[in-house]
């Protein structure tokens, strides 16, 4: 009796802390409402279930309890009943799978009106990257990152030349605007995430991965790191600022574009021995990338 | 083991459900050394698939040049450089040894003595040769070539790391290999196998069975150099 | 040394007893039992102390040995969580908790009880004690290699403890030991911490080997006549096939651990790409972080059900002893264990989702890890129709059931959550994955080995464990865990990422600092509960009631031996004959509500037992 | 006991294993070959996998028994090879991929 009703404190304890609880997640500012819609399904389904099995399991211990001289039930199997539980469950976690896929289909197609941001994660804080004019982004290697070149642009790729340097933890964002956010990490893992973007990835050294999203509310957001990355991984913050065009603008402006930070280390002589090895292999392999150009 | 007689169980896929479903032995006349052998080459199969696909997914995803095997692992012969010419004879050795240990195997069951006792040494001389060769490639690489576990003269510098450690661990395994064949070339020898004398250790009875359950092991060493030589030397 | 061998007296080729076929196809009487396919076995029974006690080679003694080894690195794994609550509840209050320390804590507690308790325990410990009783043999099939087992497992264990000693202390890379940063700089223990770590895990891959091969090879082909694969126990089921996934797993995390180790020790290349510290670049190139990452979750999804499927079966037979009725779906379940075993091995990237690998990945594991959800809700359903209609004893091992189905639902359905892709992408490496795995396979398992030992205690040491102690045990622990575990999912919705050492000032997460108040001391609290375990059992040993013969009335093998508890070689003269299943429960016609394994059709004339 | 136990495995004749032994050199021979003459590209991919496959199948099958054994053990041997089979290739659609963004987003620029 004492075992059945704690038992069921327990269910009841939780479907109550669900509905009243006060913490819960962070107002939405992106374009990922789908993600949250999946998760709210999945608790119907899911807790759906855990309600159902913990009640008929409290329902037994009422019920069954040991009594001296009663037989159990004798029925090793009962083939219409688990048939049932099977093709019930399969449809359950059909339902659940199809929609996150779709999510997912969305969430690695990134739109062709995407700006690129290059997100650069080090031991322990953030910089940012945006491409000028020309919307692209230079070629990056790590090998070739030095005072003069903190990003470590191939100065022979023109596409690098107007890009912009954000060299602090502050990133600005167009509201309305979709964002390709490619990650970058100079040393070990990070992993740029907005609670309230809802989307997340690593940053992996010795690749670029990627994610997008479009924010579409204005306002400041904290920049948290979600792949542990050391000792201080915990105080690895960032800020994400999601304006409007006029102010955005201005902020661009601000900042310095590439070639107008080599214009001021010009007295710097710059490592070209690097450079021309990372050339060479570029010719080289420019075949093999054709070829796996999948895109 | 007693009446059990292999021959009147039913085989194929009809036989295998009924050894699965029967009771005792679910691999019927395996002797326990034997089944533990092969699900323990299962698992070592398991380790050196790990490493090939490590390698294979590495040398995929380097940008610089992987170095071409055929020409690092060249031999000058009078004057003229011969692809693979060592991993050929390597290759070869190990064949070779691999034959003789089936044929060690094969009077094992027969219970001859001195036949088995010499097939196993001879297969035990084989694996040190091998072994010698590999040093040899191994001291050819480092102070030749000056190839490094942490860079190499030919390009993507992680070629010299899987080469020191793919080899490496299948040299072990020979190593080991060649161990266990002297030592059981001497217990054959002695006589060990007919009179079921206890092991120092185990204070098991000692059986011929041993003989196979050490070709299933060596054979197996033979089966990784296979893959090695495709993969490594030749891909 | 053959002076010191007892060789068992042969048996007899037939036995000529009225009995069922002991081979699959017959469920009518008949005369004959099959000859033995077995080969007799040596024994070696030790003489003085150390071969009796310590270099034993008895199953049954070594099984303790794990045991004891496992719990006491438990232990330390406890007191670790202990001080990583008190810097998440309290920061600022404990000064000699830094960074450095905090994320060492994380590490070996998460590494300890994943590795060194839970599998150890359950494969070692459980295994060993279990598996000849169960299938009725004398002993592993390899007894010698089975004692090497247990002192490979000693010695990773020493060397894992003593890393806590060795200059800038253990690795702090946390458990999954990530590289770049586990062997770089700016992480703790990058230095001898990280070694000492691959050899243990090195260490103990080879250990276990040695004792799988036995516990697989004594399934197979030690069992005694009667016991075909289906009338095995679940508890042998789950043990098995968590045994073969550990045989194949493990390889994984060895080779990951070698290069690792190469990578740390001779600058090799393998995971490490270029890496810019302090504005200079190191000298490795062109590796790739993330085949660690598969490679080590190739090794660690199996991983989880190593833990989990062991976990599974006793929980069956316990619940199927407990509630006097036969297991529900007893086919359905041993299907369930070989095909989520089976998919184990194809689902490992569903914790990669956000690695950054190729993004087309996630259609393929995401469908994959549901697949498994299936198997695994059965197994579920099977639990709870076990318990309708039967006859439920309430005593403190099935308490410590019906509390493993609770947290084992409620942690599934939040790892559906998680195997779902997109689902995944805010909540990953946040508390919600905390919450969840503690949930399926800290609480549940430790539910399961709880309820193993009360349940098994008599057949240990021949004395019936405290119900009383027992109970308040069950419910401090339980309520105490949920309690903890079940409001944490929250903190992950809130978006709290994991693996923070101090985390208040986000403007957003300030709400949450009163629930890690309130889990911290809920943790020391269950922490605690747990020392009532150990008097319990320290007390039962000696004064605990005389537990008799089969005291649950249980019908499995284990209980059927001539001696309580058994002695070396488990049968005396005979080894028995089984004719049925182990679940005879509740059997109508039968004199008693439970019919052993080794009872005769013909002793039981009237009970309709169905084929099995 | 050992003396009492009958033989299990049935022996074979000599020829067979000197069979196999011959075309494990016949086969290594031709893999050799295939680097002599140096083939590139598919070709050079699917010989040397079919002759390793092929030698790796009658050392399994004949050295080591496999084709006398019985079906349980063979089926419990084979079937885990699937889980690798899964992982390599995925593995090589990852270092495809990987070697892609490498060299689009550090040699060609233009992201």
């Amino acid at each position: 009796m004492f075992t059945g009703l704690l038992f069921l404190a327990v269910i009841i304890g939780s479907i109550v802390f669900h509905i009243w609880t006060p913490w819960w997640w962070t107002d939405i500012a992106s374009n990922w409402s789908a993600m949250d819609d999946t998760i709210i399904l999945s608790f119907w389904i899911g807790g759906g279930v855990f309600i159902l099995v913990c009640l008929f399991m409290v329902y037994c211990i009422f019920r069954y309890q040991y009594k001296e001289g009663r037989r159990s039930e004798y029925k090793p199997e009962d083939k219409k009943l688990e048939k049932g539980l099977t093709w019930l469950t399969t449809i359950g976690v059909v339902a659940l799978l199809a929609p996150g896929l779709v999510v997912w289909n969305n969430y690695i197609r990134v739109p062709d009106n995407a700006i690129q941001v290059e997100v650069m994660a080090w031991q322990w804080g953030w910089k940012y990257r945006l491409p000028g004019q020309d919307g692209k982004l230079g070629a990056s290697n790590n090998r070739i990152i030095s005072d003069d070149n903190p990003y470590g642009l191939n100065i022979d790729d023109p596409n690098g030349k107007d890009d912009v340097f954000v060299e602090s933890n502050e990133l600005h964002l167009l509201k309305d605007r979709p964002v390709k956010i490619l990650l970058r990490s100079i040393d070990v893992l990070h992993n740029f995430y907005v609670p309230q973007f809802r989307s997340k990835m690593d940053a992996v050294p010795g690749t670029i991965t990627y994610y997008w999203f479009e924010p579409n509310k204005n306002g400041e957001y904290e920049v948290l790191c979600a792949e542990y990355c050391g000792v201080a991984h915990y105080a690895m913050r960032g800020k994400v600022v999601v304006e409007d065009e006029e102010s955005y603008n201005k902020w661009l402006l601000e900042q310095e574009t590439f070639s107008s930070f080599t214009a001021k280390n010009r007295n710097n002589k710059l490592n070209k021995k690097k450079f021309v090895k990372i050339n060479n292999l570029s010719s080289n392999k420019n075949s093999i990338l054709k070829e796996q150009d999948v895109r | 083991m007693s009446d059990l007689n292999l021959d009147k169980l039913p085989g194929g896929f009809k036989g295998m459900s009924e050894d699965i479903g029967s009771d005792q032995t679910t691999f019927k006349g395996v002797n326990w050394g034997k089944a533990m052998m092969w699900i323990f080459l299962l698992s070592d199969t398991f380790v050196f698939s790990c490493f090939l696909v490590a390698y294979m997914k590495v040398r995929a995803s380097v940008v610089e040049p992987w170095p071409y095997p055929s020409e690092v692992f060249a031999l000058e012969m009078m004057g003229v450089p011969v692809p693979l010419l060592l991993i050929a004879i390597m290759t070869f050795v190990l064949i070779t040894s691999s034959g003789t240990m089936a044929l060690a195997v094969k009077y094992g069951y027969e219970k001859n003595r001195k036949m088995c006792g010499w097939f196993v040494l001879l297969t035990a001389i084989g694996g040190l040769t091998f072994v010698g060769m590999q040093a040899f490639e191994w001291s050819k690489l480092i102070f030749h070539d000056g190839v490094r576990p942490w860079a190499n003269p030919f390009g993507a510098e992680q070629f010299g790391a899987f080469f020191f450690m793919i080899t490496g661990f299948h040299g072990t395994h020979v190593s080991i290999g060649v161990i266990f064949l002297f030592i059981f070339a001497r217990k054959v020898f002695r006589g060990d196998f007919d009179t079921g004398r206890r092991g120092y250790f185990t204070t098991m009875k000692s059986d011929y069975v041993a003989i196979e359950i050490l070709g299933l092991y060596w054979h197996f060493v033979d089966l990784v150099w296979v893959f090695i030589f495709a993969f490594f030397y030749l891909w | 040394m053959s002076d010191e061998l007892n060789i068992n007296k042969k048996r007899k080729n037939q036995i000529k007893t009225k009995s069922s076929a002991a081979s699959g196809r017959g469920e009518t009487d008949i005369d004959y039992v099959r000859p033995a396919e077995l080969p007799e076995q040596d024994l070696y029974h030790g003489h003085s102390f150390i071969t009796k006690w310590i270099f034993c080679q008895d199953a049954k003694v070594i099984g303790v040995q794990y045991t004891l080894t496992a719990v006491f690195t438990g232990v330390v794994g406890l007191i670790l969580s202990w001080m990583m609550r008190m810097q998440l509840g309290f920061p600022d209050l404990f000064p000699f908790l830094t960074a450095e320390t905090y994320y060492q804590m994380v590490t070996m507690h998460g590494m300890i009880m994943v590795v060194y308790l839970l599998t150890a325990l359950f494969l070692g410990g459980f295994g060993n004690y279990l598996i000849p009783l169960m299938v009725g043999a004398r002993d592993m099939v390899f007894p010698y290699v089975n004692m090497i087992s247990f002192w490979m497992f000693f010695v990773a264990v020493v060397v894992l403890m003593a890393s806590f000693f060795v200059p800038g202390g253990p690795t702090g890379s946390g458990w999954t030991l990530y590289p770049p940063q586990a062997i770089l700089e700016g992480t703790p223990g990058s230095g001898y911490g990280i070694l000492l770590m691959l050899i243990s895990l090195s260490l103990f891959v080879i250990g276990f080997t040695m004792g799988g091969l036995n516990y697989v090879i004594t399934i197979l082909q030690a069992r005694t006549r009667g016991m075909s694969l289906m009338r095995m126990p679940l508890t042998i089921w789950g043990i098995f096939t968590a045994t073969v996934l550990a045989l194949l797993a493990f390889p994984a995390l060895l080779v990951s651990s070698i290069m690792m180790t190469l990578d740390k020790v001779l600058e090799t290349s393998f995971f490490m790409p270029t890496i810019i510290k302090a504005g200079e670049a190191l000298s490795y190139d062109g590796g790739s972080p993330i085949l660690f990452q598969h490679l080590f979750w190739f090794f660690g999804h199996p991983e989880v059900y190593i833990v989990a499927l062991p976990a599974f079966g006793i929980v069956s037979d316990l619940i199927s002893v407990h509630s006097r009725k036969n297991i529900f779906g007893y086919r359905m379940m041993v299907w369930a264990i070989v095909g989520i075993g089976a998919l184990s091995f194809f689902v490992w990237a569903h914790h990669m989702y956000v690695s950054g690998m190729s993004p087309w990945f996630g259609f393929f594991f995401a469908t994959t890890t549901l697949i498994i959800a299936v198997p695994t809700a059965l197994k579920v359903y099977n639990w709870i129709l076990t318990l309708w209609r039967g006859n439920i004893r309430i005593n403190t091992v099935m308490l410590f059931c019906l509390g493993f189905i609770v947290t084992f639902v409620n942690g599934g359905i939040t790892g559906i959550f998680l195997g779902n892709v997109a689902v995944d992408v805010p909540l990953s490496d946040t508390y919600f994955v905390i919450a969840h795995f503690h949930m399926v396979m800290g609480i549940a398992p430790l539910m399961v080995i709880f309820g193993a030992i009360y349940h098994w205690f008599p057949l240990v040491t021949g004395r019936l464990m405290d119900e009383k102690l027992g109970k308040w045990h069950f419910w401090v622990t339980f309520l105490g865990a949920y309690s903890i575990y079940f409001p944490m999912h929250y903190l992950g919705f809130i978006g709290v990422p994991r693996r923070y050492f101090e985390m208040y000032d986000s403007p957003y997460m300030t709400s949450a600092v009163g629930m890690n108040e309130f889990i911290s001391v809920a943790a020391f609290i269950v922490g605690a509960a747990q020392f009532i375990f150990f008097y319990n059992l320290v007390k039962s040993l000696r004064l605990g009631k005389p537990a008799g013969k089969n005291p649950w009335k249980a019908n499995s093998l284990e209980w059927l031996t001539p001696d309580v508890p058994p002695t070396h070689g488990n049968w005396g003269e005979k080894l028995p004959v089984v004719h049925r299943w182990a679940y005879d429960y509740g059997v109508p016609g039968a004199k008693e509500d439970y019919i052993p394994q080794t009872t005769a059709p013909s002793e039981v004339k009237d009970a309709e037992v169905e084929k099995t | 006991m050992a003396e009492a136990k009958k033989e299990q495995t049935t022996t074979h004749k000599i020829g067979i294993y000197l069979w196999i032994w011959g075309l494990l050199f016949v086969l290594s021979f031709f893999s050799y070959m295939v680097d002599w003459y140096n083939f590139q590209g598919l070709l050079r991919w699917s010989l040397i996998l079919f002759f390793m496959f092929l030698k790796a199948g009658l050392i399994m099958a004949f050295f080591m028994h496999l084709f006398w054994e019985r079906y349980a053990l063979v089926n419990v041997l084979l079937w885990p090879m699937t889980a690798i089979a899964c992982f390599v290739g995925l593995m090589v659609a990852e270092g495809k991929y990987t070697v892609f963004s490498r060299l689009f987003y550090f040699f060609v620029g233009g992201a």
